[in-house]
């Protein structure tokens, strides 16, 4: 809940680009990362807001089927569903086709998938309405399977493919926010990169005996999650009054008429869009906004990266995580 | 767990795969689509409001093969106890009936329906005047009977939703008309159909009050670089604008 | 009617198996009965006038709620339809408007399925409401028969007997009205089958009101000894 | 006096203006002299089932019919092209679409040939404002359960015909009937839906590959059902025990005391495949018999209207109009 | 450690030293001690049931427990959010147990002091607080239940405008003689005892301007410069960064801690190294003002 006073105090605060905070506003708040505190995960990373943003992401690899539906779903005459199937994601059959399937879906055989979850600790967002929370956990959910499972998610879903038609590899992402101050989306991202940059998958390596193809996994060997760096991080922005800010306060998110969310990849291009909120935004600011995102987003990776070559060489060095300490 | 409240069929059954080679190849022809339209032509769309009887307000919508119906009932006292008291709020609720796409859907609600109902609630806030009834809340039911282009469906729900509830009477900022965009590379294509769906690399979908000149909700998917997203904002608001005069036409004819 | 000996050494295809019904069984129920019918049995207790959800709260007459539970497995459809059956049949009966913003449930529990279980069930249920001692309009009573394949027309078949069924009819008749409270037929029959039918479950309807009847009397008897007879 | 009776006599919408007029006379007069009167719509608020009983004892309903008429049954195939059959039907308001989908399953051991019809209907929020978003109504499941029970005891479709490959793969019919506006006797607009649907449903041509287990089609869809009987279902609602009225209105189901539904055979009404009449007052025998003669009647027009659909269906293949 | 310690410390007389215990942990078999806050007896011996620090006032033993949600005392000042507007009171958020509760009777109405209620007070009370609404109040008692009843009945107490809130653990925050200061640096900040504390622009009020009608209870904030928008911005961070790093926070801390970290940008002064330095210096300054 806010207060009228409060809200006019922010409001013109982000119209002279002074916030409540001090920031400016295009500033974020500094974003500290770690990965590999969950031993039992194939990887995982916790991202921290100042402020009390808390995002712990969670990879868990394990064998899947390609499910025969896949092409079923891709091939279907003329019909959408298979797009359903595109936005659908998580663990739904069918879960990619957008290379299509003019090659009679041999493509969707091919492949191996990304599930994603996003919950809630009750602590983190007690404030809210639970069914207002599973809305969001919801909306967030469908957008980083939509953005992780499409061709430019990053991630070669190809490679996750263990024996064609039949067996792949299954990306479990679960987001567990443990604390709510704001920004929360961007976070989410922010964590899924690092854990996907952590996450180890155990070599599978495929023998064919008189026909039968047979696979065996060495849990000692294992390989990086190939594309991880290509996975999109995401730029929300805002729209307070007339402008945009990044990475909000809870305070102002509820000053907030309007989002919009930018996934931005190291190519500089756009991954996924999404708006949110319940005002309108002009489609001149709009534009403004994208344009705005795309080079947010550039600063953003490249930072995000320098903390996780920091933490590769942590880890390297063999110097245990804080994790919950 | 299977469903003890509807008639079941087998435990598990699947939709058929098809004969290898026998789909042919997909072209995309920016010049003349599959149906005959450039890539910047809409499918001639055609609706009617006040469908339903018993609901407050309905509307009907047609584009291509793609058919949705809508009904709105309300407003009426909210379900919901713990609502700020000052505004009202919507209830939307998207399903895609179990014969509307390639694979039968289940009753049941799945994600991307769950999603679609939240962007429906996203992108018809901003236009309705929920100051204006406290306490109470209006129902959006949405129902696709046939679909062709999950983004399509989505745009089409949302225009036939707006149009429900100016025919149930609720009082609205201005009318909300949407429209979807797909893209093949740099060619942005408007209203993409199922198959172009199928062999897009993204796509966007707009919601649009063009009196108002706001964008209500935006969701795109695929890769795509600024440019060609900002061409697309462009090209559907120019189509929203269009989809609104025919709206407008279709709530005159009802009066 | 030829020497056909039916799947359970009954003689005629117009006998019904024996019936019997034993009451007061259950001590938490306001009123509980189990009704066999040859080898069908069930088990029906009665819980009310008692407490309603406001949900399903009415104004100006209680609320029957009617549960079937099936000897074995999960509740489908196929239970929903005979709860709607028996719940709609019997609320014309009981006299709801004594009750108001009260509920009236009645639990119904399958112990063994041989055949025309619903009419069965439906007989327990009318006991169990007399033994609750809720007021009722009247008795309302159930009896199945089937046409085979060859037309003929048995009365209270068998499971067994079921498979081997072109049509099916299950009756309710109760014993002040000239007509059917209920009636489900399923199969292919033609209009003087039906009627046939109608006739016989009409009159099959009469011994199973025989029935209540001495089990109401036998209840009146134990309950209040030798004076009830004067 | 006529100004008065102007006012608080219903209005219905077609034939019957004159006679219902005068259903009212006399309790206007007793209501005019007290200075007081209802509008129409008022009066149907307030005591709903009196409004329906004026009507009816004047042998004309609200919306204008004779007691014993139905309202005519529009069919139209094919409406949803994704669908390997579909149809639509509307009685008056009531407006139902049924899609039928083909999937592929193992069939029961007991049964290696035999594939699966599964009808359901579904009553969703959008059609009424009876219905909450949530599990299906008791009516939905019952009506479910009743289908099914009507087409697998009349032998509707020969589950053996919908064989690919004994005791591996067999046809699954998902018979989906979606309920878009609810106007009353939602049974029968179902079901004539479900057995044009079915009519209207095309398979594609099916092969099993042994080796990979799988089922292959053609991807057009052309060979038809092989559909023995033709159902028409037929419901009368029954008015304070006496008055029988056809095809009841969403508006009159709410007051009856009871329904009769039969399930006819549309080339000989002497058949039936169903009856299904669930509680309420009773129904006296020879009220069963003459809804029965009534029912046959019905039961040629909509064997009329359906084969209007087929002729209009084969002209235009994908129709469609709500 | 032994439990055999803890008692022999808590029985020596002059003992100084922090202890802190646990819940179960015995705290003294001594039954010449009396049962405090955070204490249970078992078998004769007192038994801790909170974790946190024991207090000890002569022979009444209780334990301070080292986080809690504000319990309040009267008299105390509080900063709270109004969450519902019910019959004839406000309940507010104070970061308590139970939220507060002001009643329409304890408030000071437009039209003076002496202004009697009436009826139509009843029905316009969101136009005094709505939903949402910050407020300064002082805890006037306690209902049966343990809910605080406050008061706004002064000229200094009422809607908080201007200006925005900060949230600290309530626990440390001090017990001083005003906690509403006017920092050097020209902001007012208003230290609720139950953490929340809400820093604004100072607006003096004259005597005229606080007997216009609606001058209690308007929503309008002042124009505020950016330069002072910063200044705001810089003493919440200033307070934020005490209460990271644990650190009590009174007007003189603020003060310090404000000139600590004044050579920092505002939006750097919560980074972990800068926000540890500037608290380090704040309370090196504190101690040496103190000794002197």
């Amino acid at each position: 809940m806010i207060s009228v006073s409060e809200r006019d105090y922010i409001t013109k605060g982000v119209d002279r680009s002074v916030r409540a905070d001090g920031r400016a506003r295009l500033d974020f708040r500094d974003l500290n990362l770690e990965t590999g505190m969950i031993t039992q995960a194939s990887g995982s990373c916790r991202v921290t807001l100042e402020g009390g943003t808390d995002v712990l992401v969670g990879v868990k690899v394990e064998v899947g089927s390609i499910e025969p539906d896949a092409e079923a779903a891709a091939d279907a005459d003329d019909i959408d569903d298979d797009g359903g199937a595109r936005t659908a994601g998580g663990g739904g059959p069918g879960t990619d086709d957008t290379t299509g399937s003019s090659g009679g879906g041999t493509h969707a055989r091919n492949r191996g998938r990304i599930s994603c979850t996003v919950a809630c600790s009750p602590s983190a967002t007690r404030v809210f309405d639970p069914r207002d929370v599973e809305s969001m956990c919801n909306e967030y959910s469908q957008l980083l399977n939509r953005v992780l499972n499409s061709a430019h998610g990053g991630v070669d879903l190809a490679a996750l493919c263990i024996v064609p038609g039949s067996t792949c590899w299954v990306l479990n992402v679960d987001a567990l926010v443990l604390d709510y101050g704001g920004g929360l989306l961007d976070a989410i991202f922010a964590a899924t990169r690092g854990a996907l940059h952590n996450t180890r998958i155990p070599r599978a390596t495929v023998e064919q005996t008189d026909g039968r193809v047979e696979f065996e996994i060495e849990d000692e060997e294992t390989e990086i999650v190939a594309g991880w760096e290509d996975v999109p991080l995401t730029v929300s922005m805002s729209k307070i009054g007339y402008r945009h800010i990044v990475d909000p306060t809870p305070l102002e998110e509820l000053c907030s008429s309007a989002r919009l969310t930018v996934a931005v990849n190291r190519r500089g291009n756009l991954c996924a869009l999404q708006k949110g909120g319940e005002g309108g935004i002009e489609p001149s600011l709009l534009a403004e906004m994208v344009q705005t995102a795309k080079q947010l987003g550039q600063t953003l990776l490249s930072r995000h990266d320098t903390l996780l070559a920091a933490e590769a060489r942590r880890i390297a060095k063999g110097v245990d995580p804080t994790g919950f300490r | 767990m299977s469903d003890r409240k509807r008639v079941t069929g087998p435990e598990k059954s699947v939709a058929p795969l098809l004969e290898t080679g026998s789909v042919p190849a997909f072209i995309f022809n920016p010049d003349r689509r599959h149906d005959g339209r450039d890539v910047n032509h809409l499918r001639p769309v055609f609706m009617k409001s006040g469908v339903v009887r018993q609901a407050n307000g309905s509307a009907y919508l047609e584009a291509g093969k793609l058919k949705v119906a809508c009904a709105v009932y309300g407003p009426r006292q909210n379900q919901r106890t713990k609502i700020s008291a000052t505004k009202g709020s919507l209830g939307c609720d998207f399903k895609f009936s179990p014969f509307s796409g390639g694979r039968r859907r289940s009753y049941m609600k799945d994600e991307q329906e769950r999603e679609y109902s939240l962007v429906l609630e996203q992108a018809l806030s901003p236009a309705v005047r929920l100051d204006l009834i406290p306490k109470s809340t209006v129902d959006i039911f949405v129902q696709v009977l046939e679909s062709d282009g999950s983004a399509a469906c989505l745009a089409a729900a949302i225009t036939c939703a707006s149009l429900a509830l100016a025919d149930a009477g609720i009082e609205m900022l201005d009318a909300v008309a949407a429209c979807s965009a797909g893209y093949f590379e740099s060619t942005v294509c408007l209203d993409p159909t199922g198959e172009e769906e199928a062999h897009e690399g993204g796509s966007l979908v707009l919601s649009y009050m063009p009196s108002l000149n706001e964008v209500t909700h935006v969701i795109q998917s695929g890769e795509t670089s600024t440019a060609t997203t900002v061409k697309a904002l462009e090209l559907c608001v120019d189509a929203c604008s269009q989809i609104h005069a025919v709206m407008q036409q279709s709530l005159i004819a009802n009066v | 009617m030829s020497a056909r000996i039916r799947s359970d050494q009954r003689k005629l295809p117009s006998e019904m198996r024996p019936f019997y019904c034993s009451s007061a069984l259950l001590s938490r129920s306001d009123g509980s009965v189990r009704f066999k019918s040859g080898d069908s049995s069930v088990l029906c207790s009665v819980f009310g006038p008692m407490e309603v959800k406001i949900r399903d709260e009415k104004l100006d007459k209680a609320t029957v709620e009617v549960v079937f539970k099936a000897a074995a497995g999960n509740s489908t459809t196929k239970e929903r339809l005979y709860e709607r059956v028996i719940r709609e049949t019997l609320e014309a009966s009981i006299l709801t408007a004594l009750h108001p913003r009260s509920a009236i449930r009645i639990t119904l529990q399958v112990l063994t399925d041989d055949g025309g279980i619903l009419s069965t069930a439906l007989n327990a249920a009318t006991l169990a409401l007399v033994d609750a001692g809720i007021a009722l309009r009247s008795l309302p009573a159930g009896v199945t028969c089937m046409i085979d394949q060859e037309g003929v027309l048995l009365l209270d078949p068998t499971i067994l007997e079921l498979e081997a069924a072109r049509s099916t009819h299950m009756f309710v008749f109760d014993n002040i009205s000239d007509g059917a409270l209920s009636n489900i037929s399923t199969g292919s029959f033609s209009m003087d089958e039906y009627t046939s039918c109608y006739d016989t479950c009409f009159s099959a309807v009469a011994a199973v009101q025989q029935l209540f009847r001495s089990s109401v009397e036998g209840k009146v008897r134990r309950e209040h000894g030798p004076e009830a007879d004067a | 006096m006529a100004p008065a009776a102007a006012a608080a006599a219903p209005t219905p919408a077609g034939n019957g203006t004159s006679v219902s007029a005068m259903a009212v006379d006399g309790d206007v007069a007793a209501a005019a002299s007290q200075g007081f009167s209802l509008d129409p719509d008022t009066f149907q608020k307030i005591h709903p089932a009196e409004f329906h009983r004026r009507f009816l004892s004047q042998g004309v309903r609200a919306d204008g019919r004779p007691l014993q008429k139905f309202r005519k049954a529009k069919i139209s195939l094919g409406p949803v092209s994704t669908a390997n059959g579909s149809a639509m039907v509307r009685l008056g308001d009531t407006t139902i679409i049924c899609g039928v989908k083909a999937e592929v399953a193992e069939p029961k051991p007991a049964a290696p040939r035999s594939g699966f019809i599964v009808p359901n209907l579904d009553l969703p929020p959008l059609c009424s404002p009876n219905y909450r978003p949530g599990p299906p109504s008791e009516l939905a499941q019952t009506v479910s359960e009743y289908m099914d029970q009507v087409i697998k005891s009349c032998d509707l479709v020969n589950p053996e015909t919908l064989c690919i490959e004994p005791g591996h793969a067999v046809w699954v019919l998902y018979v989906d009937i979606v309920c878009l506006n609810h106007g009353g006797n939602v049974v029968d607009a179902a079901m004539i839906a479900l057995a044009a649907a079915l009519k209207h449903t095309r398979l594609p041509q099916a092969t099993y590959y042994e080796t990979e287990s799988t089922v292959r089609v053609t991807d057009t869809f052309t060979i038809p059902l092989s559909v023995k009987r033709t159902l028409v279902p037929v419901t009368f609602g029954v008015f304070d025990a006496a008055v029988v009225i056809a095809d009841p209105t969403a508006e009159e189901e709410a007051h009856l005391s009871t329904t009769l539904t039969y399930v006819l055979d549309a080339e000989n009404g002497e058949a039936a495949y169903g009856v299904l009449k669930s509680g309420g007052s009773a129904v006296p025998r020879d009220m069963l018999v003459a809804c029965w003669d009534d029912a046959r009647k019905r039961a040629v027009d909509v064997v009329a209207a359906l084969a209007e659909a087929e002729q209009a269906g084969n002209r235009r293949p994908d129709v469609a109009a709500v | 450690m032994d439990q055999d310690d803890i008692e022999m410390e808590i029985d020596g007389e002059d003992s100084l030293d922090i202890h802190v215990v646990t819940p179960g942990e015995v705290v003294t078999r001594d039954s010449a001690f009396m049962r405090g806050h955070g204490t249970y007896t078992e078998d004769e011996t007192l038994v801790a049931s909170l974790a946190g620090v024991v207090d000890r006032v002569n022979k009444l033993i209780s334990i301070k427990p080292l986080r809690t949600r504000y319990n309040g005392e009267i008299g105390d000042v509080v900063v709270g959010r109004i969450t519902e507007v019910a019959q004839k009171r406000w309940k507010v958020d104070m970061n308590a147990r139970q939220d507060g509760v002001l009643l329409l009777s304890s408030v000071n109405l437009p039209g003076g002091v002496q202004r009697r209620k009436n009826e139509s007070d009843e029905l316009q009370m969101r136009t005094f607080f709505a939903e949402g609404d910050m407020l300064s109040a002082e805890v006037q008692a306690f209902f049966q239940d343990g809910a605080a009843s406050l008061h706004t009945r002064s000229i200094k107490y009422g809607k908080l405008r201007n200006g925005s809130l900060v949230t600290v653990p309530s626990a440390l925050i001090k017990r001083t003689k005003s906690h509403f200061v006017t920092l050097p640096c020209g902001v007012d900040v208003i230290l609720g005892l139950n953490g929340y504390i809400w820093v604004a622009k100072h607006v003096p009020i004259s005597p005229e301007q606080a007997n216009q009608p609606d001058a209690l209870y308007h929503n309008d904030n002042e124009p505020i410069a950016d330069q002072e928008r910063e200044i705001i911005a810089r003493v919440s961070n200033t307070i934020l960064a005490l209460a990271k790093h644990n650190n009590f926070i009174n007007d003189t801390m603020i003060v310090y801690a404000y000139e600590a970290g004044s050579s920092h940008r505002v939006k750097d002064i919560l980074k972990p190294d800068i926000s540890q330095e500037i608290v380090q210096t704040a309370r090196a300054q504190f101690q040496e003002a103190q000794q002197h």
